[in-house]
């Protein structure tokens, strides 16, 4: 017998003594039988041990690990794909989903908010535990441990480049979806994330309709564009992009001489590869670029207030997420409009239950709607926030000397390297022989070389 | 794990395997594609395959109700019940491995594609780009405005949301408006309205001394002058009692303490927007006050033959008021008011018939907004309208020449009508046993069953007896006997099954006052001021008589202990004196 | 150059300024763990399950739960049970006769097994495999019986979602999260 | 080309998926708008809620609360007093629902009954006490059992009688507190069924006629018995229909009206009926209508917590008492040949 069953064999005990305790003897006694009939016992199968969770908790270290062993010293893009397929099994479909790091945010501030939910420590592990790899090591979560990012990574065949101003216009929406995610976490209305998350019902081969079909829709989608999730929705990987950003070891294509060879170009399927820009601004462009950078400085303030203003008037539509709040305004919509509905519905059973409980059902109500404006008003700061950054991180000019991924968008896929001719050369790898597809090929190699090497002296 | 995978991969994409890897993935990518259609068929209406939704199972348990011993159809019930259970498990089985056949499906197709997708990979063929700069200034600005443009799309898009909700939710209390009105149990132990709650003339307080012998005046609990003349009879709430008079020049509300009969306040109905100038003239025998008040518990309601329509607080402050117009009415109008919850009901019958000219009217008790209206095709009546619960619905009964109407006091639909209605109609209807009874003028009492819908004069007629019956008096019933009472004084009982007349009495009195039953008492109070109680028994057995010595037209009202009556001067309560009174809860 | 070489004056800058942020993120995180240690009490976590006694049979349990059939089913409080021949959690409102007939049964799945035990006592369990938790015989039992009928969300089938998709629409705002120590309720009614 | 013709299918399965999904989409938003369907779990027991105008010969006259909370049985004395068990209490109401006097007790008083010499039994959960007009304790009787569970007393002139539902017996003691006889326990010979108790609601009255009645609850019956504990008759059927008992246990409490007939009580569907001395139905005095909290208590928690008492007094008035409500309620006749009478 496992740890598991025997954990769950004392959960059941427990429940029984306590079932049986104290008010056991208050009850009315059940008929006293002739025959030898012995009355069974209510089976009280118990929950997914604890254990586990810790497991789990042991499993996304060791991966972690793994992944960042992959990619920063093994370099093998091999190795990272047989890492998410693992981690695609076990946290995926073995696992099925709740609760992941990517819905662990909410928990966590939830738990911090509110006193009657303390976040498990699993769960904060969860949590943690890549934030702090990513700001050493790069996003080492996406790259081979996270179900939903290995799941899209496998089933991207032919990718097509998206623009790279479209990418960094869509690159908003996952900050976004945090805020939201968080702003409705923290009132109790919804977990949003978890409420919308594409793959989980995949991964459980159940769920509403609608959300299976969302989740073949991002799949299908995924076939060409690489990982549409993790680049354009998912929230955490706002977070660990964030954490990526200030990482200590950058993922590189290569540690050695980069060649400027330009073969990288195109390797990259999440448009995180980023093209050598001298430093130098030229000076005509200068004083416009000065003016735009302080201009978006000053305008950066009202940006967030009109974020806030709009939040604002989001409290009433946004209230509506909470049950509570919804109930309530049923009620009153019912009372205005009234309307006949069958008996014992789920509407009918609510109404009543509003109608018995009204006062306090109001006052919880507008309680929850006060919280609600407000997390709503900092929802809004928050976008106002990272629309301005984001505008401003892009008039800053940046100075790369060599082709290389940036590190907030870069998953660690690991792809880049496999197309660097230093580094197959490094690792001893047989450099792939020019296919009758592209016979023009080695030339235009070797005709890059001085020129890589010119601009490397310069 | 270095080298596995990577001699693996290599023996895995042999050029040579590129047809293989293309046919499977083909293969692979058909099977899912099929399958995952069929499941998302089976996803879409499962309802369908739900057995307890299928309505052939549901309509065939409804039919054994009807006939319980029909074994035949158990047998169907039960065959059809398993049929539809066994698909029921099957559609799960089929689901559950639709689900894993198609993850297997894709898992073989992903690695298919991917290994034909590798196959197909070729080395990029960069060519030095010289614009490379300006290219990426270029890719900057368009950058900017694109993530300004995400910004401010979804900022417009939470603005309209923003501002296309509406909310209900304030600090503001709601439930109070939703009982304005007082239930219908406060209803029935008052006595709000002309013959009690119901119309019915039935006291639910059968505890108290009616008579006390002719020749003193011991159960007189006390006499009160009214200021002004009226024929309208008393109404109580709680311990108050309201009459209203009226003359040309002035007419009033008056209420009175119920213990002690002192007047407590009278208010008069002036300044009424759309009074006549000049009050109209009508006759003597009705007077400008005939039609008695009304209150739904929380305010009272006065009508008089000018038109003026009036709504007062409990304690007398207006809460407003208009009017409906001088009624076209050869006695003058005195149909008197009737509630149904916090709604005012209006039967406005006038002229002869001409249509528009008659109508019902049901307004706002709060606020006097005109809820709705019907024009009824009859001409003028002097009966009351009552408001009851029959066959399961709240109906207003009305009688006027030619039509019996009852309608839903919700929105003044008709619900059903009988024709039959002759002379001029002063008796009001009542309710008993769940019938409707109503007396067409000296001529026939009619009794209706009201479960009916349009004209149901051929087939809801349960009986109607002909014999002389009142000109003016309501009749009276228990759930066995109804009682009629004919001006000059023929006392008749009907057996309220059948119709078949029980007995009938000459009484030496003439009356004006509709009788009344306590208990099983029956009380008449005649034009002179004599009040008979006798039984209300299969046979006639005079119980006492009393004489208050003043003439009366009004019907008498109730509460716990005590009866009232106007007589043409005072209010009279017979009952217990009033320092007897004070010991009684 | 060689990855070896000092890199460049403005990139020296960047990596400061990266160090810094990163070092606040990371004191963030450690602030953020201490504020947690605070708060949870090595709580062994939470499972969602029904409070009976706020429970009013919607049947919203059968149709919301993302598991097809539901993980709430119906279970049976033996000690509580009358044991009734009449069951009106195993009977329609008005039967056919006291047969175990499809036509007489409540559950429209035929989930709850009865058993002769003796004049004139009858024993009702639910066979979970059939039961999908629509609570039409917690409602009959509880209307007219000793509400021994009651509905659980069953931990063996339950996944535990972070965000329960029946307590969004419970009707009676009976399901919460509870502790994973204690995760049924037991009912234990006086009969007082 | 086949690169080609593969891509385009890559992509016509995503256009045709996202165009099932939006279907779907719209389909379940209007499904939803639609006016709701009705629920297929719903376990309809309307039509039983309302009741055939033609058995209701009783009307309401009067309503009053219980001065105390936890209101669970009523007695009449013979002074046509009403003496109320609420929580720890015995109020002494006059028919109008005055406060008269109160008895405080040490714990629940379950039931409580008034003897012809103005004694007052009071049955708590395991025991009985005697209480004299002035709620002056005379005697503490124990049971004979284990686990008691009083229920229901009646008083005779020289007999007691209690119903232990926990033992699923009636207990008769002489006025002194001698037990003399077990009653109604199960023993085939002398075929007495035994008393079925899914929940303990067993009531004992004594019948003008001499024979006891008592509630079978479990097979929806009364019983009489002598008070030497022969069963003489049974009688009642179950059915929701309105001239049988419905639900796991009903009737739950009895009273005696004037003239023998037999005011019955039931929980689930609270009904008050009143059935002739053999058994027939004459009239239903109030139902679920008029008890609606009632009828609710048995939703959101169980049944037990629901149930009715009544007692009648002289007059043939009815007092029933809404423990849920906590108020008592006066139903009279209305066709009364007994409402002439005067009460109080």
């Amino acid at each position: 017998m496992n740890l598991a069953g025997r954990i769950a064999l004392a959960v059941v005990i427990g429940v029984l003594a306590w079932a049986t305790g104290a008010r056991a003897e208050q009850r009315f006694p059940p008929p006293e039988f002739e025959s030898d009939y012995q009355m069974p016992a209510m089976t009280t199968p118990p929950p997914r041990a604890l254990v586990w969770q810790y497991i789990d908790v042991g499993v996304l270290a060791v991966a972690l690990g793994v992944a960042v062993w992959l990619v920063h010293r093994k370099r093998s893009r091999t190795g990272v794909l047989v890492l998410s397929v693992l981690s695609l099994i076990y946290f995926g479909f073995y696992r099925t989903g709740c609760i992941c790091p990517i819905g662990a945010p909410q928990n966590v501030l939830f738990g911090l908010l509110n006193p009657n939910y303390a976040v498990p420590w699993p769960v904060v592990g969860l949590f943690v535990l890549p934030v702090v790899v990513a700001l050493f090591a790069g996003r080492a979560f996406c790259a081979g441990v996270c179900p939903h990012g290995a799941l899209q990574d496998l089933v991207l065949l032919k990718p097509v480049q998206v623009p790279l101003w479209l990418e960094r216009g869509l690159s908003l929406v996952p900050f976004l979806f945090l805020g939201a995610g968080l702003a409705f976490a923290a009132t109790g209305s919804i977990f949003l994330i978890c409420k919308l998350d594409p793959f989980v019902p995949l991964f459980r081969r159940h769920g509403p309709t609608w959300s299976l079909l969302l989740g073949a829709a991002f799949l299908l989608v995924g076939t060409v564009v690489g990982r549409p999730f993790c680049r354009f929705i998912c929230p955490y990987g706002a977070l660990l992009r964030l954490a990526a950003m200030v990482t200590k070891w950058r993922v590189r294509v290569t540690p050695d001489l980069c060649t400027q060879c330009k073969l990288c170009e195109q390797s990259c399927p999440f448009g995180a590869l980023r093209q050598p820009s001298s430093g130098t601004p030229d000076p005509r462009t200068l004083p416009v670029e000065r003016r735009r950078l302080l201009a978006l400085l000053l305008l950066w303030p009202a940006l967030i207030a009109v974020g806030a203003w709009i939040g604002a008037h989001l409290t009433v539509p946004a209230s509506r997420l909470h049950p509570t709040v919804r109930l309530a305004e049923f009620y009153l919509e019912h009372k205005k409009h009234p309307k006949q509905y069958p008996i014992q519905s789920p509407e009918a059973l609510s109404l009543l239950r509003a109608e018995q409980t009204w006062p306090e059902l109001q006052a919880a109500a507008l309680q929850l709607r006060h919280r609600i404006g407000l997390s709503m008003k900092l929802f809004g700061g928050w976008a106002g926030l990272v629309v301005g950054a984001g505008l401003i991180g892009l008039a800053v000019r940046r100075s790369r000397t060599d082709y290389e991924p940036d590190s907030g968008a870069c998953l660690a896929c690991a792809r880049c390297f496999e197309s660097c001719p230093q580094e197959l050369l490094r690792r001893g790898v047989p450099i792939p022989l020019p296919t009758a597809a592209s016979a023009a090929q080695p030339q235009s190699v070797v005709a890059n070389l001085p020129t890589a090497a010119q601009t490397t002296n310069r | 794990m270095s080298w596995i995978p990577t001699s693996l991969t290599a023996a895995l994409r042999a050029p040579g395997l590129a047809p293989l890897w293309r046919s499977v993935a083909w293969v692979a990518g058909l099977f899912s594609a099929l399958i995952a259609l069929g499941l998302l068929l089976q996803q879409l209406n499962p309802e369908k395959r739900d057995p307890w939704k299928s309505p052939e199972l549901l309509a065939l348990k409804q039919q054994l109700v009807s006939e319980p011993n029909n074994e035949s159809l158990k047998q169907r019930i039960r065959d059809l019940d398993l049929r539809l259970r066994q698909r029921h498990a099957a559609h799960l089985a089929r689901v559950r491995t639709g689900r894993w056949l198609l993850l297997g499906g894709l898992v073989v197709w992903v690695v298919a594609a991917r290994q034909l997708a590798a196959l197909r990979k070729t080395l990029p063929v960069p060519k030095p780009d010289p614009e490379a700069e300006q290219k990426a200034e270029q890719v900057a600005a368009w950058s900017r405005w694109a993530m300004a443009a995400t910004g401010a799309g979804i900022g417009l898009a939470l603005l309209t949301v923003a501002f296309s909700s509406r909310t209900a939710l304030s600090p503001q209390p709601v439930a109070a408006a939703a009982s304005d009105f007082a239930t219908a149990t406060e209803l029935a132990l008052n006595w709000p309205r002309f013959r009690g709650w119901d119309g019915s003339g039935v006291t639910l307080h059968t505890d108290l001394r009616l008579t006390w012998g002719t020749n003193s005046t011991a159960g007189i609990a006390w006499k009160s002058p009214i200021p002004a003349p009226g024929y309208n009879s008393p109404i109580v709430w709680g311990d108050r009692v309201y009459v209203s008079g009226g003359t040309a020049a002035k007419r009033e509300v008056f209420c009175f303490d119920a213990r002690t009969g002192a007047l407590l306040w009278q208010r008069p109905i002036e300044r009424v927007p759309g009074s006549p100038p000049k009050a109209p003239e009508v006759p003597e025998s009705t007077g400008f006050a005939a039609s008695t008040m009304a209150t739904d518990g929380r305010r009272l309601y006065v009508i008089f033959a000018n038109g003026d329509l009036a709504a007062l607080g409990l304690d007398g402050t207006p809460v407003w008021s208009k009017n409906l117009g001088v009624p076209k009415n050869p006695y003058g109008h005195s149909s008197s008011l009737a509630t149904w919850q916090d709604r005012l009901i209006v039967q406005f019958d006038q002229g002869e018939g001409e249509p528009g000219a008659s109508k019902l009217l049901a307004f706002d008790g709060p606020t006097g907004r005109l809820l709705w209206q019907q024009s009824r095709p009859v001409e003028a009546s002097w009966a009351s309208p009552i408001v009851v619960e029959l066959a399961g619905r709240p109906q207003i009964i009305t009688l006027a020449k030619p039509w019996i109407i009852a309608y839903s006091p919700a929105d003044g639909a008709e619900l059903w009508r009988v024709e039959g209605m002759e002379g001029e109609v002063a008796p009001s209807p009542i309710a008993a046993a769940g019938l409707v009874l109503a007396v067409v003028p000296s001529m026939k009492l009619m009794a209706i069953r009201p479960d009916g819908a349009g004209d149901v004069t051929k087939t809801h007629v349960v009986w109607a007896a002909e014999d002389s019956m009142p000109d003016i008096t309501s009749p009276v019933a228990n759930d066995q006997l109804v009682f009629t009472v004919t001006t000059p004084g023929l006392l008749i009982c009907f057996d309220l099954k059948t119709g078949s007349k029980v007995w009938e009495k000459e009484l030496d009195l003439e009356f004006h006052a509709s009788p009344s039953l306590v208990g099983n008492r029956l009380v008449l109070v005649s034009k002179t001021g004599v009040i008979l109680e006798c039984a209300a028994a299969r046979q006639f057995k005079e119980l006492g008589r009393s004489d208050l010595g003043e003439e009366v037209h009004a019907s008498p009202a109730f509460a716990p202990g005590r009866m009232f009556i106007r007589t043409v001067k005072h209010l009279v309560c017979i009952g217990p004196a009033a320092q007897a009174l004070a010991q009684q809860p | 150059m060689t990855p070896a070489s000092p890199p460049n004056p403005p990139v020296s800058r960047r990596a400061f300024l990266r160090d810094g942020v990163r070092l606040g993120a990371m004191t963030g995180l450690g602030a953020l763990l201490g504020l947690a240690s605070t708060r949870s009490k090595a709580k062994p976590g939470y499972v969602w399950q029904i409070d009976p006694n706020k429970c009013v049979r919607c049947g919203n349990c059968a149709t919301a739960c993302v598991l097809k059939p539901s993980a709430v089913k119906c279970v049976q409080a033996y000690p509580i049970c009358g044991y009734c021949e009449l069951c009106t959690g195993y009977f329609v409102p008005e039967p056919n006769a006291l047969t175990t007939a499809a036509e007489n049964q409540v559950c429209p799945t035929a989930a709850i097994r009865r058993r002769f035990i003796e004049e004139p006592y009858y024993e009702y369990s639910i066979d979970e495999e059939l039961c999908i938790g629509c609570g039409r015989c917690v409602e009959g039992c509880t209307r007219f019986g000793n509400g021994s009928f009651y509905l659980q969300i069953r931990h063996d089938r339950c996944l535990n979602c972070n965000e329960c998709s029946i307590a969004r629409v419970c009707a009676g705002d009976a399901i919460h999260r509870v502790p994973a120590s204690q995760p049924y309720f037991i009912k234990t009614t006086a009969h007082e | 080309m086949r690169r080609l013709v593969s891509r385009r299918w890559f992509v016509g399965r995503g256009v045709v998926a996202a165009v099932l999904g939006r279907l779907a989409a719209v389909v379940g938003a209007e499904a939803r708008a639609a006016k709701p369907p009705a629920n297929p779990f719903a376990y309809d027991i309307t039509k039983f809620r309302t009741i055939d105008p033609k058995w209701l010969h009783y009307q309401q006259v009067a309503q009053f609360k219980v001065p105390r909370s936890e209101a669970r049985r009523v007695a009449i004395g013979p002074d046509q007093n009403l003496y109320v068990s609420a929580g720890n209490y015995v109020c002494v109401l006059n028919t109008a629902g005055q406060r008269l006097n109160e008895f405080a007790l040490p714990s629940p008083v379950r039931c409580v009954a008034v003897a012809g010499d103005g004694l007052v039994y009071v049955s708590l959960r395991d025991h009985l006490e005697v209480l004299d007009s002035k709620g002056q304790r005379r005697a503490s009787w124990e049971s004979p059992n284990k686990k008691t569970w009083f229920t229901g007393l009646a008083v005779g002139d020289n007999d007691l009688f209690a119903a232990d539902s926990g033992n699923r017996v009636v207990l008769r003691y002489d006025r002194s507190g001698k037990l003399l006889k077990r009653i109604g326990e199960k023993n085939p010979d002398r075929n007495i069924p035994g008393f079925v108790l899914p929940s303990p609601f067993l009531d004992v009255e004594l019948h003008p006629d001499g024979l006891l009645r008592v509630n079978n609850p479990g097979r929806h019956q009364v019983l009489a018995f002598t008070v030497e504990g022969d069963m003489e008759l049974a009688w009642g059927k179950p059915t929701m229909a309105i001239e049988g008992f419905c639900g796991c246990c009903n009737p739950i409490a009895l009273a005696i009206l004037p003239g023998g007939r037999i005011v019955t009580c039931e929980k689930g569907l609270p009904r008050v009926k009143v059935y002739s001395v053999r058994g027939e139905l004459e009239s239903v005095v109030a139902g679920p209508a008029t008890f609606a909290d009632n009828a609710k208590a048995c939703d959101p928690t169980d049944c037990t917590t629901g149930g009715l008492d009544a007692v009648a007094d002289r007059a043939g008035r009815i007092y029933v008492l809404d423990p849920v409500a906590n108020d008592l309620r006066v139903f009279a006749r209305r066709d009364g040949p007994t409402a002439s009478s005067q009460a109080s």
